[in-house]
């Protein structure tokens, strides 16, 4: 089957999800653990 | 004669300023004629607890009750720079409506303002500022006069006239609670005097057969205390 | 709330986030490897899997901060607003995941980067509207009228967004754009569903996980003003 | 309700006469706003962009912008001495406060607005005769939506830091509907096409003022101090 070639968007889109997660979960992490002392 | 009606009270007043408590358990209770001077270290919440009693500020717990129209005197004017004194009382008179339009000129009269009427308010002295806050106030005839630190910056006539004034008002039966650390030129106005520290009204006694020193002293032992 | 039950919710957030951030590893996993590829619209089809979750979660966590805002002015209860703030931020998390994966799909499929639709429309000025109500909060120090004024915004905001969707619906009807195709509006196969579901499944839980870890800690951080303030006092 | 209306419109009238008096924030709308106008002629493409184009745009990138310059300094007025406090102490209804900034806010933009419109009809050489009505109408609907909001918005971000900053940032979103259907129904009049073309815009722009000035009405109360 022929697909439109538009993996580069996917892997992107994947990536930058990937990141806004992990970053908001760390600085959650990160000023629970302060604030907890 | 039956003890009078408190025209004012305050049951287990309470204020908190996110965590600070600023007031803690406050109770008082004025009834007409009696004027009630509160003294305190900067800080202890008087300023607070005037503007509780008046209603500008929510209690964070307990009640106050209010018989009748409230009057206040603050450290702000509450009155606008760019207008004229006339134009001032008269703004605020047709907000109280009411008989307070009849008012405006006597009360200029009265704070010895009358000639300088139609200036502007931004041009006016602290202690003219404050004599015509204090006709701001009294502009609904009010039954209950908060009054913070009323003699602050005036010199020595108008102080005398301020002075005047409230003992005039309390003569006529009204209720006033004064916020100041001017004892001495007061205790001729004050029939009773409140000690606040940190928040709590630690005692209310009365001046009438004290003198300056024996209150002061009074003050020291009462503030002290942990 | 005691300091002691503010760090049993922070662990059992952290907890939570956790257990979904391996729950998205495994949506990550399921529809890039054994999602099949749509036909017409290549692999760039599967960015929906992570944009209309993220979406929800943005919305419901916007939606969230402007009830709980009505509920704040009525209660005037200090955790109602600790919540509504919370979620507030977490939602300009799965806000920017939306703002970002939204576009990277529209390019492939739609030929073009962004298109003022009603749906986008509305979501970017939540999204700035947000943005304000954070800004806001910063700016006011005493917390009692901070919770007033944000929930003023989180009130209006919740009224604001069927005018700005109703907006823009006049305004395309006006201007017919080039035909845009509705993303989710075919059936979808069931395997596509089922990534579909659960990614909307862990998306949620992602939520709920990151709203009890922030909301625990503005408690703690309340806590600890608290104390502060009575050390010096 | 006759003494709601009574206050709000003393309000009004106090913050006319001081506005009339100092004229500052007039004199920069107007300049603003004239400003405006002129840079936004050269904001395009003249081989390509007729005036008469990019016209309702500009009108109404003016009048809002110009209208945040008295939003801003609505509240800064009842700010300086505390005069609010004085207004809260007279028996009037947050609401007869309301109306009666929104009032004057109103007479403030409309007044930029009434200058500027024969001023954008010169500067962009649109044809409008018969239109004229109805572009007064439609200016009159989307004004009352803003400035109700910016009014209530203004009240809180006097009360905060970087106030000049937040109006804008808060107000903005706020702004869409109503901006957008005004630039609408703009066009079409200026393009001397029936208003029955945007009649979905012209009920927008009416529910948008019938939610949002009860709404502002009823919020204004939160943003007070208490």
């Amino acid at each position: 089957m022929q697909y439109p070639d538009n993996g580069g968007y996917m892997i992107a889109a994947y990536v930058v999800a990937a990141v806004v997660v992990l970053v908001y979960a760390v600085s959650l992490f990160v000023r629970l653990r302060k604030v907890a002392r | 004669m039956p003890p009078a009606e408190p025209v004012l009270a305050a049951r287990e007043v309470t204020r908190r300023f996110g965590h600070r408590r600023v007031l803690s358990g406050v109770s008082l209770q004025l009834v007409p004629g009696e004027a009630l001077l509160l003294v305190g270290p900067n800080g202890a919440g008087k300023t607070t607890l005037l503007r509780v009693l008046a209603g500008l500020l929510r209690a964070s717990g307990g009640r106050v009750e209010r018989r009748g129209q409230v009057g206040m005197v603050a450290h702000a004017s509450m009155l606008y720079d760019a207008l004229t004194a006339r134009e001032n009382l008269r703004f605020f008179a047709r907000l109280h409506g009411g008989a307070s339009g009849g008012r405006v000129d006597p009360l200029l009269e009265r704070m010895g303002l009358s000639a300088r009427a139609d200036e502007r308010v931004g041009a006016f002295s602290r202690g003219m500022t404050q004599r015509l806050a204090i006709a701001r106030a009294l502009l609904p005839d009010p039954e209950i006069l908060l009054l913070d630190e009323p003699l602050t910056g005036l010199d020595d006539a108008s102080s005398e006239q301020v002075l005047a004034v409230l003992g005039e008002l309390r003569a006529r039966g009204r209720a006033l609670v004064i916020a100041s650390h001017q004892l001495a030129e007061l205790m001729g106005v004050v029939t009773a005097v409140g000690f606040l520290t940190r928040g709590e009204l630690r005692a209310v006694e009365p001046t009438a057969g004290r003198d300056v020193a024996a209150i002061t002293a009074r003050y020291r032992e009462v503030t002290s205390r942990a | 709330m005691t300091r002691e039950k503010a760090e049993t919710l922070a662990r059992r957030g952290t907890l939570l986030t956790s257990v979904a951030l391996v729950a998205l590893a495994a949506v990550y996993l399921r529809a890039l490897m054994f999602t099949p590829v749509e036909r017409f619209q290549g692999p760039a089809q599967k960015i929906f899997y992570v944009h209309a979750p993220a979406a929800w979660s943005g919305l419901l966590a916007f939606a969230v901060t402007g009830l709980l805002s009505v509920l704040y002015l009525w209660l005037r209860d200090r955790k109602v607003d600790l919540v509504a703030a919370a979620s507030a931020e977490v939602g300009l998390a799965f806000s920017v995941i939306m703002l970002t994966t939204g576009p990277l799909w529209g390019k492939p499929v739609w030929g073009t980067w962004w298109t003022w639709d009603a749906r986008l429309t509305s979501t970017l000025f939540i999204f700035l509207l947000f943005v304000g109500y954070q800004v806001l909060r910063g700016a006011i120090l005493d917390p009692e009228t901070r919770a007033r004024y944000s929930s003023v915004i989180g009130i209006l905001g919740l009224v604001l967004v069927p005018f700005i969707h109703m907006t823009v619906y006049l305004f395309r009807t006006l201007h017919p754009d080039p035909v845009v195709m509705k993303p989710g509006s075919p059936a979808l196969p069931g395997d596509m569903l089922v990534t579909l579901l659960t990614s909307f499944g862990v998306f949620t839980l992602l939520y709920l996980g990151f709203l009890a870890q922030r909301y625990a800690l503005g408690v703690l951080r309340d806590l600890k003003e608290e104390e502060a303030s009575r050390a010096v006092s | 309700m006759r003494d709601a209306l009574r206050a709000a419109w003393t309000i009004a009238g106090k913050d006319l006469a001081i506005e009339w008096r100092t004229k500052t924030a007039l004199v920069s709308s107007l300049t603003f706003a004239v400003l405006v106008l002129a840079v936004l002629y050269f904001a395009r493409d003249p081989t390509a962009v007729g005036a008469v184009d990019i016209a309702p745009g500009a009108l109404w990138v003016t009048f809002t912008f110009a209208a945040m310059i008295g939003l801003n300094r609505a509240f800064l007025l009842e700010r300086e001495n505390r005069a609010m406090d004085g207004i809260m102490l007279a028996p009037v209804s947050p609401q007869a406060v309301f109306f009666g900034k929104l009032a004057a806010n109103l007479v403030f933009v409309g007044t930029v607005e009434l200058v500027s419109l024969p001023l954008f009809i010169l500067f962009y050489d649109v044809p409008i005769v018969r239109g004229l009505p109805a572009l007064v109408g439609i200016t009159a609907m989307a004004t009352l939506a803003f400035v109700a909001v910016g009014t209530l918005l203004s009240s809180m971000v006097v009360r905060t830091r970087f106030a000049e900053l937040m109006l804008p940032l808060l107000l903005l979103p706020f702004l869409v509907p109503p901006v957008v259907g005004a630039v609408q129904a703009t066009a079409r009049i200026l393009a001397d096409r029936p208003l029955s073309e945007v009649e979905g815009w012209l009920k927008l722009l009416a529910a948008f003022d019938i939610v949002f000035v009860t709404l502002s009405t009823f919020l204004f109360e939160a943003t007070l101090e208490e």
